[in-house]
């Protein structure tokens, strides 16, 4: 296929065509992008209902009563945390190194359990005192919005370990490496909504 | 719940005999007629035994053209039920007049007016436009497939799950009576006890999940997998279009997920988000629906500006005129209905800065539209125009359209707005425009792509009786609605007092049963052309087109194009045609093709049960189908040997012959 | 020949129109609702400034160029012209300037929520009158109208005198209703726990439509009443008939009311309970409920108003459903 | 490969950057832990400010919270997502900024609605207790 193709005239099929195969490039991770991009938009409708229910107490107890803000400092900082050492899971895949990335991902994940399980504790304690979701339009828009958040982390968990699993199996194959970014973004993405959350939902909420 | 054992209730959560209509006749022999009609259907293709060639053909198939045909069958078989909807409507206000209730019950009429426009909107102009995204843009850019051919076909069958729930709905308990948007209050626990709408939640939450996931895909098929030398500057309009429609979809949708799934929760656990106590309000769900509201109806028209960007330049024999101008509007009009939703209550009592700021962002709109509408007419100006089927319904588009455009810049100015809104003509004119710009294009479509699906054209004769029947029966339908609206006559009434209206109800009546016919002549046209299919056989170019999927064979082979072509002016084929292009027929590659998957049927009928599940709060099969989802979805990440190849004999085989692909020949497909 | 058509079919409407029948959107009776229509039928004929050419345009230029008529030029490399695209992008978007200003202005002076200035064209509001007052809810499925200036209150009946300005107050118990009398005024949202406002005036003297336009559930298509436009002296009269056969509205009564009905017969009240409609406003017609507005109160005023341990706050919850006085203990 | 003619060289632009998505920047030692350290630097302030009342003013402190969030999502795309104009072709960032455009129109437009409703039509709002008046 060799041939050097005329420049005067597109007359040749050669000049319409790519006489040899081609492998379009992929497209998961703009891809993936694109998901994480319209869930921006989910978060911004549970956002907006925040803001706009955030002081409808209906009589019952304010954000103020409620939040207990070294418990949230915790939760921050092991998201946080976590965040980083995803980020140096990466860097062993980049250095193809597997144990390494295994054990960095495996702190990440009991990082992000245990930032699921302190919410859970939390909203128990909210519910036994009487401020579940059903008493207010305020508490329903924060259980709604901090709840689909942690759920988020606890799928990005679930996620985590089947990619491990699939890691341990396969190895850095093109497709697992592919899998790996995906979740390092979403890992990242939910730490970037966090930090929406921890400064509108609880510390403005406490403020207003 | 109820009252029996307390087994059945665990079994069978709220679901009892009595959920069943079989007090109500309309509905019973609707039951009676779909049940024999499926049964022979499905008796048909038992005896003929298809089942396998269905599915390993069609229903498993990753390939976006029967991806796209798939999706057109369903956008015309919802389009009879909701046309059947419409017609029982129309119907209804026609008679019911004084003493005469009716043979419509308004808890009965509530709920068609609910499902014509959900099914409309959702089941038949989305998968119209999901269709023609699908058959024509792949290969327009001159790619083999899109970007993830699995999950194009996961979102094709979620589309599917969503309509098997609005359709049991029908048979099984009963459906929203809260309108095409399900508002509350109405649509709250406290008035809307019944499954009605947990249906149209779920419907929707599973075809909603399809759609984002089509915009995803699209969105990244086209800015990756486009032909080498095609330039953004250098796609077609269709494709323009696609791409600013799914990025719409991408940031439109999930607005609807969440604000469905608030209601859900009011619904299911009884938070207060839009309830009217404890601190609810109301007000940001009618915000919030109308965020993604609003972007949604551009979401239909976009494409199909672009297919009559196609088609007018086509049967004009001539380039489109003003490109750079018709993607800029696009685009604009892509940015600016974001920004226009308020014009949906400005009656609600925002105050008058707010109202005016969204009626002058609503006008705005008009204006890169009109320019589109200009840049048609130069097109056809100083050139030879051929007025074939395609292009008549283009005519009654350009006609149909501005009208309804003029209409719509009447309800955007706010003060008019406090007197029409909800109005009869608000009705009349969303009609107008839809029927107008959205229906007209599918059908200009369907007449123009179709010798490219199946390599035969559809018959002219009852194609153009089907365009003037629709055409004439659109405006015998609606111009009465006008008239009513500007004699202040509300919409969504089951009955009248005032005797002097009914006249324009039955015009209106007559004008539906019009387009009656003309749906019939449509159904009328595909047998008859497929009856004459080798008479109407047509070359791979029958138009004399100007893009890309013309160049390769009608049908398509599977994997599109033997060579991917290079581009080099933006009306690629014409370019090629101009430059004597010959097809190459030796030396010819392997080529790798993605390879077919049951799991998108398997996890969308898993999503359907789990939405049946949830509506009749049977919570066990809820838990344990959406546990058996999950676990699909994650034994599906396990299969890592998604490629097959099309050898280079095969291609060399279909190539030479270019007739039409067998089926049996294809082998590496199947 | 299909153009021609098609053409024949557009004036189809309009000469239907033409048939003399009640287009009440096109000449009302009320002040604010004929400027309302002015504005509509101003920005239709803006409009068709360009609406009418293009359309004209679109069959001559169709009948022109049709493949059959071979001495029209051709030119199929003609797809670009600066002149011309300057020209399109220009026309609409002068119109819509134009439309845009008109809008602007009009949206601000026709304000629901905004004092008549006019009774009509050329006639401000003398200073010494006052308006009427009245405030409307609607129900499941019926309209309650209070005239507290004449402590009387009827139901699926509204009277108002002419060329005195009328002040609505309006809400609505649990759906979401629009009050529209389209000879009157443009339509107006009711949303129970919330307070909309229309000002308007009648001009004439008359039996008019009013229903809700916001679709609200079964019973929404019988939620019609009539508007009477009365003349002072058959507006006091009418006044004396309603203090003359109605009877008490008290909670009791209101309550009978807010069943659910359909096609509700009109009522007339001679009394009613001074802060019914306060109320009804707030949610709070059971006594055993706490208002809105002194809930809002409560939660304007943040923990400090509150008490300040957690405890004292959620214990003292007061709900729609838990009775008030629970709360005023703590 | 034959070689390209003349007008073959415009590349479609998804076509410039070869492999590109197989190879996204990983990010560094360095990056992840600056970013780490100016996280956890703009994370502290806001508590510190919030849970020690700092400044007396409420407003103040509300506005300092939000921007302080506004600059750690800049730095959490920057060193943690590795946002920049070249990854994708510059799709990914062209994406984002549509995104960010829109959110803050969903955002700042449904609460301007939402307030402005509000204000007229609830019980106990300024606006309201101004119409009750002027009524």
């Amino acid at each position: 296929m060799n041939t050097i193709a005329v420049n005067t005239a597109h007359s040749e099929p050669r000049d319409f065509l790519c006489l040899e195969e081609t492998h379009p490039h992929n497209g998961t991770l703009l891809g993936f992008w694109l998901y994480l991009m319209s869930d921006c938009f989910i978060f911004a409708a549970l956002f907006a209902c925040n803001a706009v229910l955030g002081t409808s107490y209906a009589g019952g107890p304010s954000a103020h009563d409620l939040f207990d803000l070294p418990g949230l400092a915790l939760n921050t900082a092991l998201l946080l945390v976590s965040s980083v050492t995803f980020g140096f899971a990466m860097l062993e895949m980049a250095r193809q190194r597997k144990r390494a990335m295994l054990g960095w991902l495996a702190v990440s994940g009991l990082l992000a359990a245990c930032f699921v399980g302190l919410e859970i504790h939390e909203f128990m304690t909210m519910i036994a005192a009487g401020a579940g979701p059903g008493r207010s339009a305020f508490l329903s828009s924060f259980f709604t919005l901090v709840g689909t958040h942690g759920l988020h982390v606890t799928v990005g968990v679930i996620w985590l370990v089947v990619l491990m699993v699939q890691l341990g199996k396969h190895g850095f194959t093109e497709a697992n490496r592919r899998r790996l970014m995906c979740l390092s973004m979403f890992w990242h993405f939910l730490d970037l909504v966090w930090v929406g959350v921890f400064s509108y939902v609880y510390l403005v909420g406490v403020l207003r | 719940m109820p009252d029996r054992p307390a087994i059945w209730n665990f079994l069978l959560g709220r679901l009892s005999l009595s959920s069943l209509p079989l007090d109500n006749m309309i509905v019973i022999w609707t039951f009676v007629g779909v049940a024999l009609g499926g049964a022979v259907v499905l008796g048909a293709i038992t005896y003929y035994r298809q089942w396998g060639y269905l599915w390993n053909e069609w229903f498993t198939s990753v390939d976006h053209k029967k991806l796209g045909v798939m999706y057109m069958v369903l956008g015309t078989v919802m389009l009879l039920r909701g046309f059947a909807d419409a017609l029982l409507m129309r119907s209804q206000q026609a008679v019911a007049f004084g003493s005469n209730m009716g043979y419509l019950p308004p808890h009965h009429y509530d709920q068609i007016f609910s499902a014509h426009g959900a099914i409309m909107i959702f089941f038949v102009a989305m998968p119209y436009i999901a269709g023609f995204m699908n058959f024509v843009m792949p290969l327009q850019i001159g790619a083999r497939d899109v970007a993830f051919p699995f999950l194009n076909n996961f979102s094709f069958w979620l589309t599917v799950s969503g309509v098997v729930l609005f359709m049991t709905s029908l048979f099984v308990g009963d459906f929203s009576h809260a309108g095409w948007l399900g508002m509350p209050p109405v649509s709250e626990l406290r008035q809307s006890p019944g499954p009605g709408v947990d249906y149209y939640i779920w419907g929707l939450q599973l075809s909603g999940l399809g759609t984002l996931l089509t915009g995803i895909n699209f969105v990244v098929t086209v800015l990756k997998m486009r032909a080498p030398g095609m330039t953004l500057m250098k796609m077609p309009m269709f494709t323009w279009t696609t791409l600013c429609t799914s990025g719409l979809i991408v940031v439109t949708f999930p607005i609807l997920t969440a604000t469905l799934f608030l209601l859900s929760l009011d619904r299911y656990i009884g938070t207060h988000f839009f309830t009217t106590g404890f601190g609810g309000n109301v007000m940001m769900y009618v915000n919030l629906i109308w965020v993604w509201g609003h972007p949604e109806v551009y979401i239909l028209i976009l494409p199909m500006f672009g297919l009559y960007s196609e088609i007018v330049p086509t049967f004009s024999g001539k380039r489109l005129f003003g490109y750079s101008s018709m993607v800029y509007a696009t685009a604009s009009i892509m940015l600016l209905s974001y920004l226009v939703w308020l014009h949906h209550f400005f009656t609600m009592g925002s105050g008058a800065d707010v109202n005016s700021f969204f009626a002058l962002t609503t006008m705005m709109i008009s204006i890169p539209t009109g320019v589109k509408i200009f840049n048609w007419l130069f097109t056809m100006y100083r050139g030879r125009v051929h007025f074939t089927v395609p292009m008549l319904w283009t005519m009654g588009f350009l006609i149909t359209f501005p009208i309804g455009g003029m209409t719509g810049v009447m309800l955007a100015v706010a003060p008019a707005d406090f007197l029409l809104h909800n109005s009869l003509f608000l009705v009349a004119h969303f009609h107008n425009v839809i029927i107008g710009g959205v229906v007209f294009g599918v059908f200009a479509g369907i007449n123009y792509w179709f010798p490219k699906a199946f390599g035969f054209k559809l018959d002219e004769f009852w194609g153009k009786l089907s365009f003037w029947f629709w055409q004439i029966g659109f405006w015998v339908a609606f111009s009465p609605l006008y008239v009513l609206g500007l004699m202040g006559v509300t919409r969504r009434l089951s009955h009248f007092t005032d005797p002097s209206l009914q006249i324009w109800f039955i015009i209106a009546a007559f004008g539906a049963f019009l387009i009656l016919l003309g749906i019939l002549s449509f159904v009328m046209q595909i047998y008859v052309s497929i009856r004459r299919r080798d008479e109407l056989a047509v070359g791979n170019d029958p138009w004399g087109a100007r893009t890309l999927e013309w160049s390769t064979s009608s049908p398509p082979p599977p994997y599109n194009f033997a060579f991917i072509p290079r581009v080099h002016d933006r009306d690629a084929w014409t370019d090629m045609k101009k430059h004597g292009y010959q097809r190459p027929l030796e030396g010819f590659n392997d080529i790798h093709m993605p390879k077919n998957s049951g799991a998108g049927v398997l996890l969308a009928a898993l999503g359907t049960i789990f939405g049946f599940a949830m509506v009749w709060y049977i919570w066990w099969l809820a838990a344990v189908s959406f546990v058996a989802l999950i676990a699909c979805a994650i034994a599906h990440t396990f299969n890592y040997d998604r490629d097959t190849h099309i050898s280079a004999q095969e291609v060399a085989r279909f190539e030479q012959h270019t007739g039409n692909w067998e089926p049996k020949a294809q082998g590496a497909t199947a | 020949m299909s153009v021609k058509r098609l053409r024949g079919l557009l004036l189809f409407p309009p000469a239907l129109m033409l048939s003399g029948c009640n287009l009440v959107l096109l000449h009302p009776a009320g002040d604010v609702a004929r400027q309302q229509s002015d504005l509509m039928i101003a920005s239709v004929i803006l409009m068709c400034l360009i609406i009418v050419p293009v359309l004209i345009a679109t069959a001559v230029i169709a009948w022109r160029y049709r493949a059959a008529n071979k001495n029209a030029e051709y030119d199929p490399e003609w797809d670009h012209s600066t002149q011309l695209e300057l020209v399109v992008w220009a026309a609409p978007l002068l119109i819509i300037i134009v439309l845009g200003a008109m809008t602007w202005i009009g949206t601000h002076q026709l304000d629901p929520y905004r004092s008549l200035t006019r009774i009509e064209a050329g006639q401000p509001v003398p200073a010494d009158v006052k308006p009427l007052e009245v405030e409307v809810v609607s129900l499941n499925w019926k309209w309650l109208f209070f005239y507290p200036q004449y402590g009387i209150a009827t139901v699926n009946e509204l009277a108002a005198p002419v060329n005195t300005p009328i002040h609505f107050k309006l809400t609505s118990t649990e759906t979401m209703n629009a009050f529209f009398v389209p000879s009157l005024a443009g339509m107006i949202y009711t949303m129970p726990g919330m307070e909309t406002v229309l000002n308007a005036v009648i001009n004439k003297p008359g039996d008019f439509d009013g229903f809700s336009s916001n679709y609200s559930g079964h019973g929404f298509t019988d939620m019609r009443f009539r508007f009477h436009g009365l003349s002072p002296q058959d507006f006091s009269r009418w006044v004396a008939g309603v203090r003359a056969d109605g009877s008490d509205l008290d909670t009791a009564v209101f309550d009978r009311l807010n069943q659910p009905s359909r096609a509700e017969p009109v009522h007339h009240y001679a009394r009613f309970d001074a802060d019914l409609f306060h109320r009804i406003l707030n949610q709070c017609v059971d006594p055993g409920q706490m208002c809105m507005d002194k809930m809002m109160a409560i939660d304007a005023g943040g923990h400090a108003a509150r008490g300040n341990s957690t405890e004292d706050a959620m214990s003292g919850a007061p709900s729609m459903t838990a009775p008030a006085h629970d709360a005023a203990t703590h | 490969m034959s070689h390209p003619s003349q007008s073959a060289l415009e590349h479609g632009a998804a076509h410039h950057g070869g492999h590109d998505g197989e190879h996204a920047d990983h990010g560094s030692l360095r990056s992840y832990l600056t970013g780490f350290v100016l996280a956890a630097i703009l994370t502290i302030i806001p508590f510190w400010l919030v849970m020690g009342h700092v400044i007396h003013d409420t407003q103040v402190t509300v506005l300092v919270v939000l921007g302080l969030a506004a600059v750690q999502i800049v730095v959490h795309m920057i060193y943690f997502l590795h946002l920049d104009t070249r990854s994708e072709n510059g799709w990914n960032m062209l994406a984002f900024i549509f995104t960010i455009v829109l959110v803050v129109i969903v955002l700042g437009a449904s609460v301007w609605v939402m307030y402005n409703e509000n204000a007229n039509m609830m019980p106990m709002s300024p606006q309201y207790q101004n119409h009750q008046q002027g009524s």
